[in-house]
Protein backbone atom coordinates (compact mmCIF):
# COMPACT_ATOMS: atom_id res chain seq x y z
CA UNK A 1 0.00 0.00 0.00
CA UNK A 2 1.28 3.40 -0.94
CA UNK A 3 0.90 6.48 1.37
CA UNK A 4 1.68 10.78 1.25
CA UNK A 5 3.14 12.44 4.31
CA UNK A 6 3.17 16.05 4.74
CA UNK A 7 5.22 18.05 6.69
CA UNK A 8 4.59 21.96 7.62
CA UNK A 9 6.56 24.75 9.41
CA UNK A 10 9.43 23.67 11.73
CA UNK A 11 8.65 20.48 11.14
CA UNK A 12 9.18 20.83 7.56
CA UNK A 13 12.36 22.61 8.75
CA UNK A 14 13.95 19.32 10.82
CA UNK A 15 12.45 16.89 8.45
CA UNK A 16 14.21 18.72 5.56
CA UNK A 17 11.56 18.34 3.35
CA UNK A 18 7.77 18.92 2.80
CA UNK A 19 6.76 15.47 1.58
CA UNK A 20 7.30 12.00 1.89
CA UNK A 21 5.93 8.98 -0.59
CA UNK A 22 5.81 5.58 1.31
CA UNK A 23 5.43 2.34 0.10
CA UNK A 24 4.20 -0.40 2.92
CA UNK A 25 3.28 -4.51 2.66
CA UNK A 26 1.35 -4.70 6.05
CA UNK A 27 -1.01 -1.68 7.81
CA UNK A 28 1.12 0.63 10.10
CA UNK A 29 0.33 2.71 12.70
CA UNK A 30 0.81 6.94 12.11
CA UNK A 31 3.59 6.01 14.42
CA UNK A 32 4.81 3.65 12.75
CA UNK A 33 4.90 6.27 9.57
CA UNK A 34 6.64 8.59 11.23
CA UNK A 35 9.42 5.95 12.14
CA UNK A 36 9.51 4.49 8.65
CA UNK A 37 9.81 7.75 6.56
CA UNK A 38 12.36 9.78 9.45
CA UNK A 39 13.82 6.50 11.44
CA UNK A 40 17.02 8.42 12.45
CA UNK A 41 15.13 12.26 13.23
CA UNK A 42 14.14 13.24 17.08
CA UNK A 43 10.35 13.35 16.67
CA UNK A 44 10.21 16.86 18.63
CA UNK A 45 7.56 16.54 21.48
CA UNK A 46 3.73 17.76 20.78
CA UNK A 47 4.13 17.22 17.09
CA UNK A 48 0.88 16.39 16.17
CA UNK A 49 -0.08 14.32 13.29
CA UNK A 50 -3.27 13.95 10.93
CA UNK A 51 -5.17 11.28 8.49
CA UNK A 52 -7.01 12.94 5.63
CA UNK A 53 -6.91 16.35 7.21
CA UNK A 54 -8.68 14.92 10.75
CA UNK A 55 -7.03 15.32 13.44
CA UNK A 56 -5.55 11.33 14.79
CA UNK A 57 -3.72 9.98 17.73
CA UNK A 58 -0.61 8.35 16.98
CA UNK A 59 -1.61 4.57 17.20
CA UNK A 60 -4.35 5.16 14.57
CA UNK A 61 -4.06 3.09 11.51
CA UNK A 62 -3.73 3.94 8.36
CA UNK A 63 -5.17 2.77 5.13
CA UNK A 64 -3.75 2.67 1.20
CA UNK A 65 -3.97 6.11 -0.35
CA UNK A 66 -4.32 7.76 2.50
CA UNK A 67 -2.48 11.17 3.10
CA UNK A 68 -0.90 11.72 6.43
CA UNK A 69 0.66 15.16 7.48
CA UNK A 70 2.65 15.94 10.41
CA UNK A 71 3.24 19.21 12.41
CA UNK A 72 4.02 21.12 15.08
CA UNK A 73 1.04 22.89 17.37
CA UNK A 74 -1.04 25.15 15.35
CA UNK A 75 -0.35 29.46 16.05
CA UNK A 76 -3.09 31.17 13.76
CA UNK A 77 -5.45 33.67 14.77
CA UNK B 1 -21.93 30.74 6.62
CA UNK B 2 -18.44 31.49 4.73
CA UNK B 3 -15.15 31.17 5.32
CA UNK B 4 -11.94 32.62 2.97
CA UNK B 5 -8.35 32.23 3.65
CA UNK B 6 -6.64 35.51 1.41
CA UNK B 7 -3.35 35.66 0.68
CA UNK B 8 -2.79 39.40 0.82
CA UNK B 9 -4.00 42.85 3.04
CA UNK B 10 -7.70 42.98 3.67
CA UNK B 11 -9.83 45.47 5.24
CA UNK B 12 -12.60 43.38 7.56
CA UNK B 13 -14.68 46.33 7.12
CA UNK B 14 -15.40 46.13 3.47
CA UNK B 15 -15.51 42.68 3.63
CA UNK B 16 -17.98 42.35 6.43
CA UNK B 17 -19.99 44.88 4.74
CA UNK B 18 -19.87 42.99 1.05
CA UNK B 19 -20.83 40.02 3.01
CA UNK B 20 -24.39 41.26 4.21
CA UNK B 21 -24.88 43.12 1.18
CA UNK B 22 -24.61 39.91 -0.90
CA UNK B 23 -24.93 36.71 0.94
CA UNK B 24 -26.05 37.36 5.05
CA UNK B 25 -29.29 34.85 5.89
CA UNK B 26 -31.65 35.66 8.11
CA UNK B 27 -31.80 39.14 8.01
CA UNK B 28 -35.08 40.42 10.60
CA UNK B 29 -33.84 37.77 12.61
CA UNK B 30 -30.59 39.52 13.18
CA UNK B 31 -30.21 40.79 17.16
CA UNK B 32 -26.68 40.86 17.43
CA UNK B 33 -23.43 40.80 15.16
CA UNK B 34 -20.39 40.11 17.11
CA UNK B 35 -16.81 40.87 15.54
CA UNK B 36 -13.24 40.13 16.34
CA UNK B 37 -10.66 41.62 14.84
CA UNK B 38 -6.95 39.76 15.23
CA UNK B 39 -4.39 42.29 13.92
CA UNK B 40 -0.76 41.72 14.33
CA UNK B 41 1.35 43.82 16.32
CA UNK B 42 4.82 45.34 16.21
CA UNK B 43 5.62 43.64 19.85
CA UNK B 44 5.82 39.78 21.33
CA UNK B 45 7.60 38.15 23.67
CA UNK B 46 9.10 40.84 24.49
CA UNK B 47 10.92 41.66 20.55
CA UNK B 48 10.14 44.07 18.07
CA UNK B 49 8.46 42.24 15.37
CA UNK B 50 9.05 43.82 11.73
CA UNK B 51 6.49 41.31 10.14
CA UNK B 52 5.54 37.67 9.57
CA UNK B 53 5.09 35.04 7.32
CA UNK B 54 1.72 32.64 8.10
CA UNK B 55 2.15 29.14 6.84
CA UNK B 56 -1.03 26.72 6.08
CA UNK B 57 -2.03 22.82 5.37
CA UNK B 58 -4.42 23.95 2.62
CA UNK B 59 -7.37 21.80 2.21
CA UNK B 60 -7.38 20.92 5.95
CA UNK B 61 -7.22 24.31 7.11
CA UNK B 62 -11.02 24.66 5.24
CA UNK B 63 -12.22 21.60 6.66
CA UNK B 64 -11.59 22.45 10.38
CA UNK B 65 -12.62 25.76 10.58
CA UNK B 66 -15.73 24.62 9.03
CA UNK B 67 -15.73 21.78 12.11
CA UNK B 68 -15.38 24.95 14.33
CA UNK B 69 -18.44 26.40 13.10
CA UNK B 70 -20.27 23.19 13.14
CA UNK B 71 -19.66 22.78 16.59
CA UNK B 72 -20.25 26.36 17.19
CA UNK B 73 -23.75 25.54 15.79
CA UNK B 74 -24.51 22.79 18.23
CA UNK B 75 -23.74 24.90 21.28
CA UNK B 76 -25.61 27.94 20.09
CA UNK B 77 -28.50 29.33 17.63
CA UNK B 78 -26.52 31.01 15.11
CA UNK B 79 -27.84 32.54 12.28
CA UNK B 80 -24.75 33.29 10.09
CA UNK B 81 -20.97 33.39 10.41
CA UNK B 82 -17.74 34.04 8.31
CA UNK B 83 -14.35 33.32 9.37
CA UNK B 84 -11.62 35.40 6.93
CA UNK B 85 -7.70 34.66 7.76
CA UNK B 86 -4.70 35.83 6.00
CA UNK B 87 -1.75 34.09 4.60
CA UNK B 88 1.04 34.71 3.47
CA UNK B 89 3.60 37.76 4.09
CA UNK B 90 1.82 40.27 6.99
CA UNK B 91 3.04 43.72 8.21
CA UNK B 92 2.30 45.18 11.49
CA UNK B 93 -1.08 46.55 11.68
CA UNK B 94 -2.72 44.50 8.83
CA UNK B 95 -5.43 42.07 9.86
CA UNK B 96 -4.67 38.48 10.25
CA UNK B 97 -8.08 37.34 10.97
CA UNK B 98 -12.18 38.06 10.95
CA UNK B 99 -14.76 36.08 12.70
CA UNK B 100 -17.99 37.61 12.30
CA UNK B 101 -21.74 35.77 14.18
CA UNK B 102 -25.00 36.81 13.44
CA UNK B 103 -27.50 35.80 16.24
CA UNK B 104 -31.19 36.79 17.73
CA UNK B 105 -29.66 37.53 20.90
CA UNK B 106 -26.49 38.79 22.22
CA UNK B 107 -24.98 36.43 24.61
CA UNK B 108 -25.43 33.65 21.70
CA UNK B 109 -23.16 35.50 19.27
CA UNK B 110 -20.80 36.65 22.54
CA UNK B 111 -20.26 32.77 22.98
CA UNK B 112 -19.89 31.64 19.78
CA UNK B 113 -17.43 34.29 18.54
CA UNK B 114 -15.19 33.57 21.66
CA UNK B 115 -15.66 29.89 21.03
CA UNK B 116 -14.67 30.06 17.32
CA UNK B 117 -11.47 31.90 17.74
CA UNK B 118 -10.61 29.61 20.34
CA UNK B 119 -11.21 26.35 18.49
CA UNK B 120 -9.25 28.31 15.76
CA UNK B 121 -6.24 29.29 17.69
CA UNK B 122 -5.68 25.20 18.90
CA UNK B 123 -7.15 23.18 16.05
CA UNK B 124 -6.51 25.13 12.62
CA UNK B 125 -3.17 24.62 11.05
CA UNK B 126 -2.32 27.37 10.74
CA UNK B 127 1.86 28.22 11.49
CA UNK B 128 3.67 31.50 12.63
CA UNK B 129 7.30 32.73 11.45
CA UNK B 130 8.12 36.33 12.98
CA UNK B 131 10.79 38.15 11.62
CA UNK B 132 12.32 40.21 14.25
CA UNK B 133 13.94 43.67 14.08
CA UNK B 134 17.61 41.97 14.11
CA UNK B 135 16.39 40.15 11.17
CA UNK B 136 16.27 37.01 12.51
CA UNK B 137 13.40 34.83 11.93
CA UNK B 138 11.36 32.24 14.85
CA UNK B 139 8.49 30.32 14.58
CA UNK B 140 5.84 30.89 17.13
CA UNK B 141 5.88 27.66 19.46
CA UNK B 142 2.35 28.41 20.89
CA UNK B 143 -0.20 30.47 21.22
CA UNK B 144 -1.30 32.11 24.37
CA UNK B 145 -4.65 31.37 25.87
CA UNK B 146 -7.34 33.55 25.35
CA UNK C 1 -12.12 57.38 23.08
CA UNK C 2 -15.56 58.28 22.01
CA UNK C 3 -19.35 58.43 22.51
CA UNK C 4 -21.65 59.43 20.19
CA UNK C 5 -25.58 59.32 20.36
CA UNK C 6 -26.65 59.47 16.55
CA UNK C 7 -30.65 60.35 15.89
CA UNK C 8 -30.25 59.03 12.21
CA UNK C 9 -29.66 55.16 10.66
CA UNK C 10 -25.76 54.82 10.29
CA UNK C 11 -23.80 52.22 8.96
CA UNK C 12 -21.31 50.88 11.90
CA UNK C 13 -18.20 49.80 9.30
CA UNK C 14 -17.91 53.16 7.85
CA UNK C 15 -18.23 54.58 11.52
CA UNK C 16 -15.71 52.15 12.73
CA UNK C 17 -12.93 52.70 9.56
CA UNK C 18 -13.68 56.35 10.17
CA UNK C 19 -12.72 56.39 13.90
CA UNK C 20 -9.84 53.87 13.16
CA UNK C 21 -8.29 56.02 10.19
CA UNK C 22 -8.36 59.34 12.37
CA UNK C 23 -8.23 58.91 15.91
CA UNK C 24 -7.61 55.15 17.25
CA UNK C 25 -4.64 55.26 19.21
CA UNK C 26 -2.01 52.66 20.64
CA UNK C 27 -2.00 51.42 16.76
CA UNK C 28 1.13 49.25 16.54
CA UNK C 29 0.26 47.47 20.17
CA UNK C 30 -3.62 46.24 18.68
CA UNK C 31 -3.52 42.54 18.50
CA UNK C 32 -7.50 42.73 18.97
CA UNK C 33 -11.07 44.17 17.94
CA UNK C 34 -13.56 43.25 19.15
CA UNK C 35 -17.16 44.57 18.05
CA UNK C 36 -20.82 43.99 19.72
CA UNK C 37 -23.46 45.55 16.72
CA UNK C 38 -27.11 45.31 17.86
CA UNK C 39 -29.84 45.97 15.53
CA UNK C 40 -33.21 46.03 15.75
CA UNK C 41 -35.27 42.55 14.88
CA UNK C 42 -38.65 42.74 12.88
CA UNK C 43 -40.13 40.51 15.84
CA UNK C 44 -39.81 40.77 19.65
CA UNK C 45 -41.78 38.83 22.79
CA UNK C 46 -43.99 37.26 20.00
CA UNK C 47 -44.90 39.92 18.09
CA UNK C 48 -44.20 41.50 14.81
CA UNK C 49 -42.45 44.74 15.10
CA UNK C 50 -42.82 47.22 12.32
CA UNK C 51 -40.79 49.96 14.08
CA UNK C 52 -39.72 51.52 17.35
CA UNK C 53 -38.73 54.99 19.27
CA UNK C 54 -36.15 54.99 21.16
CA UNK C 55 -35.92 57.88 24.39
CA UNK C 56 -32.96 58.89 26.18
CA UNK C 57 -32.04 61.41 28.88
CA UNK C 58 -29.73 63.91 27.06
CA UNK C 59 -26.70 64.28 29.44
CA UNK C 60 -27.24 61.09 32.09
CA UNK C 61 -26.80 59.42 28.67
CA UNK C 62 -23.01 60.60 28.18
CA UNK C 63 -22.01 60.57 31.27
CA UNK C 64 -23.48 56.74 31.98
CA UNK C 65 -21.54 55.25 28.98
CA UNK C 66 -18.53 57.25 29.96
CA UNK C 67 -18.95 55.35 33.63
CA UNK C 68 -19.30 52.23 31.68
CA UNK C 69 -16.29 52.49 30.04
CA UNK C 70 -14.33 54.01 32.73
CA UNK C 71 -15.55 51.15 34.63
CA UNK C 72 -14.24 48.60 32.14
CA UNK C 73 -11.08 50.18 32.05
CA UNK C 74 -10.55 49.36 35.58
CA UNK C 75 -11.30 45.80 34.61
CA UNK C 76 -9.21 44.93 32.12
CA UNK C 77 -6.37 46.59 29.92
CA UNK C 78 -7.89 47.78 26.57
CA UNK C 79 -6.26 50.41 25.06
CA UNK C 80 -9.49 52.41 23.22
CA UNK C 81 -13.03 52.36 22.66
CA UNK C 82 -15.80 53.97 21.19
CA UNK C 83 -19.60 53.62 21.65
CA UNK C 84 -22.22 54.62 19.14
CA UNK C 85 -26.29 54.71 20.51
CA UNK C 86 -29.29 55.39 18.04
CA UNK C 87 -31.88 57.35 19.34
CA UNK C 88 -35.12 58.75 17.65
CA UNK C 89 -37.36 56.72 14.96
CA UNK C 90 -35.76 53.15 13.93
CA UNK C 91 -37.03 50.84 11.94
CA UNK C 92 -36.33 46.59 11.53
CA UNK C 93 -32.61 45.89 10.33
CA UNK C 94 -31.15 49.38 11.33
CA UNK C 95 -28.12 49.09 14.12
CA UNK C 96 -28.98 50.48 17.67
CA UNK C 97 -25.57 50.48 18.67
CA UNK C 98 -21.87 49.94 18.28
CA UNK C 99 -19.63 48.76 20.88
CA UNK C 100 -15.80 48.34 19.57
CA UNK C 101 -13.33 47.81 21.96
CA UNK C 102 -9.41 47.64 21.31
CA UNK C 103 -6.49 45.92 23.31
CA UNK C 104 -3.04 43.89 22.77
CA UNK C 105 -4.64 40.84 23.61
CA UNK C 106 -8.06 38.87 22.39
CA UNK C 107 -9.77 37.80 26.16
CA UNK C 108 -9.83 41.33 27.31
CA UNK C 109 -11.03 42.69 24.48
CA UNK C 110 -13.67 40.02 24.36
CA UNK C 111 -14.58 40.66 28.33
CA UNK C 112 -14.66 43.97 27.89
CA UNK C 113 -16.98 44.48 25.05
CA UNK C 114 -19.11 41.67 26.59
CA UNK C 115 -19.23 43.99 30.03
CA UNK C 116 -20.07 47.18 28.69
CA UNK C 117 -22.77 46.14 26.50
CA UNK C 118 -24.06 44.73 29.78
CA UNK C 119 -23.96 47.66 31.38
CA UNK C 120 -24.97 50.14 28.68
CA UNK C 121 -28.19 47.62 29.12
CA UNK C 122 -28.48 47.93 32.72
CA UNK C 123 -27.76 51.63 33.73
CA UNK C 124 -27.89 54.22 30.28
CA UNK C 125 -31.02 55.57 30.17
CA UNK C 126 -32.42 54.85 26.93
CA UNK C 127 -35.89 53.38 26.77
CA UNK C 128 -37.66 51.55 23.53
CA UNK C 129 -41.23 51.64 22.53
CA UNK C 130 -42.17 49.14 20.06
CA UNK C 131 -44.63 50.14 17.15
CA UNK C 132 -46.45 46.72 16.55
CA UNK C 133 -48.26 45.35 13.33
CA UNK C 134 -51.45 46.09 14.77
CA UNK C 135 -50.85 50.02 15.13
CA UNK C 136 -50.29 49.26 18.72
CA UNK C 137 -47.42 51.06 20.48
CA UNK C 138 -45.71 49.08 23.66
CA UNK C 139 -43.61 50.45 26.15
CA UNK C 140 -40.46 47.74 26.30
CA UNK C 141 -40.43 47.37 29.96
CA UNK C 142 -37.46 44.97 30.59
CA UNK C 143 -34.06 43.69 28.91
CA UNK C 144 -33.50 40.16 28.30
CA UNK C 145 -30.42 38.66 30.05
CA UNK C 146 -26.82 38.59 27.47
CA UNK D 1 -34.78 75.76 48.13
CA UNK D 2 -35.84 75.26 44.07
CA UNK D 3 -35.44 71.72 41.99
CA UNK D 4 -36.19 70.36 38.86
CA UNK D 5 -37.52 67.18 37.81
CA UNK D 6 -37.34 65.36 35.09
CA UNK D 7 -39.79 62.78 33.99
CA UNK D 8 -38.81 59.65 31.49
CA UNK D 9 -40.65 57.29 29.12
CA UNK D 10 -43.78 55.61 30.18
CA UNK D 11 -43.55 57.39 33.82
CA UNK D 12 -43.48 60.91 31.69
CA UNK D 13 -47.11 59.32 29.95
CA UNK D 14 -48.21 57.94 33.91
CA UNK D 15 -47.44 61.61 35.44
CA UNK D 16 -48.77 63.58 32.60
CA UNK D 17 -45.86 66.11 32.45
CA UNK D 18 -42.08 65.47 31.38
CA UNK D 19 -40.96 68.12 34.07
CA UNK D 20 -41.56 70.22 37.17
CA UNK D 21 -40.51 72.99 39.34
CA UNK D 22 -40.54 72.87 42.96
CA UNK D 23 -39.74 74.76 45.64
CA UNK D 24 -39.15 74.40 49.37
CA UNK D 25 -38.24 75.15 52.78
CA UNK D 26 -36.94 72.54 54.36
CA UNK D 27 -34.33 69.22 52.70
CA UNK D 28 -36.09 66.88 51.06
CA UNK D 29 -35.33 63.41 50.49
CA UNK D 30 -35.60 61.79 46.74
CA UNK D 31 -38.75 60.22 47.99
CA UNK D 32 -40.48 63.05 49.20
CA UNK D 33 -39.74 65.08 46.50
CA UNK D 34 -41.90 62.21 44.51
CA UNK D 35 -44.86 62.97 47.03
CA UNK D 36 -44.61 66.88 47.09
CA UNK D 37 -44.71 66.75 43.18
CA UNK D 38 -47.22 63.70 42.18
CA UNK D 39 -48.79 62.99 46.15
CA UNK D 40 -51.98 61.42 44.14
CA UNK D 41 -50.14 59.05 41.45
CA UNK D 42 -49.21 55.48 42.41
CA UNK D 43 -45.66 55.35 42.20
CA UNK D 44 -44.65 52.07 39.55
CA UNK D 45 -42.43 49.59 41.38
CA UNK D 46 -39.12 49.56 39.53
CA UNK D 47 -38.75 53.50 39.47
CA UNK D 48 -35.29 54.72 39.42
CA UNK D 49 -34.27 57.76 40.64
CA UNK D 50 -31.14 59.93 39.81
CA UNK D 51 -29.99 62.89 41.20
CA UNK D 52 -27.86 65.29 38.61
CA UNK D 53 -27.34 62.20 36.02
CA UNK D 54 -26.21 60.44 38.68
CA UNK D 55 -28.11 57.39 39.88
CA UNK D 56 -29.18 57.33 43.79
CA UNK D 57 -31.05 56.25 46.53
CA UNK D 58 -34.69 56.96 47.70
CA UNK D 59 -33.60 58.60 50.60
CA UNK D 60 -30.83 60.77 49.28
CA UNK D 61 -31.64 64.33 50.52
CA UNK D 62 -31.94 66.90 47.06
CA UNK D 63 -30.10 69.92 47.21
CA UNK D 64 -31.05 73.49 46.01
CA UNK D 65 -30.39 73.72 42.19
CA UNK D 66 -30.98 70.40 41.79
CA UNK D 67 -32.31 68.53 38.86
CA UNK D 68 -33.82 65.04 39.86
CA UNK D 69 -35.01 62.49 37.40
CA UNK D 70 -37.51 59.38 37.80
CA UNK D 71 -38.15 57.09 35.12
CA UNK D 72 -38.37 53.44 34.68
CA UNK D 73 -35.82 50.44 34.51
CA UNK D 74 -33.87 51.12 31.03
CA UNK D 75 -34.23 49.04 28.41
CA UNK D 76 -31.26 50.56 25.68
CA UNK D 77 -28.62 48.72 23.54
Amino acid sequence: MSIKVYYFASLKEHVGSSEHELDFTQSLTVNEVWLQANATLVLPKNTLAAINMDYVDWDSLVSDGDVVAFFPPVTGG
Amino acid sequence: MAIKIIDHAFDPYYEIQRYQNTQLDHLGAIGATSLFIGTMRDFNQGSQVTGMSLEHYPGMTEKQLELCIEKAKGLWPILDSLIIHRVGTITPNEVIVLIAVWSSHRGDAFDATRYIMEALKSTVPFWKKECLETDAERWVTSNTSG
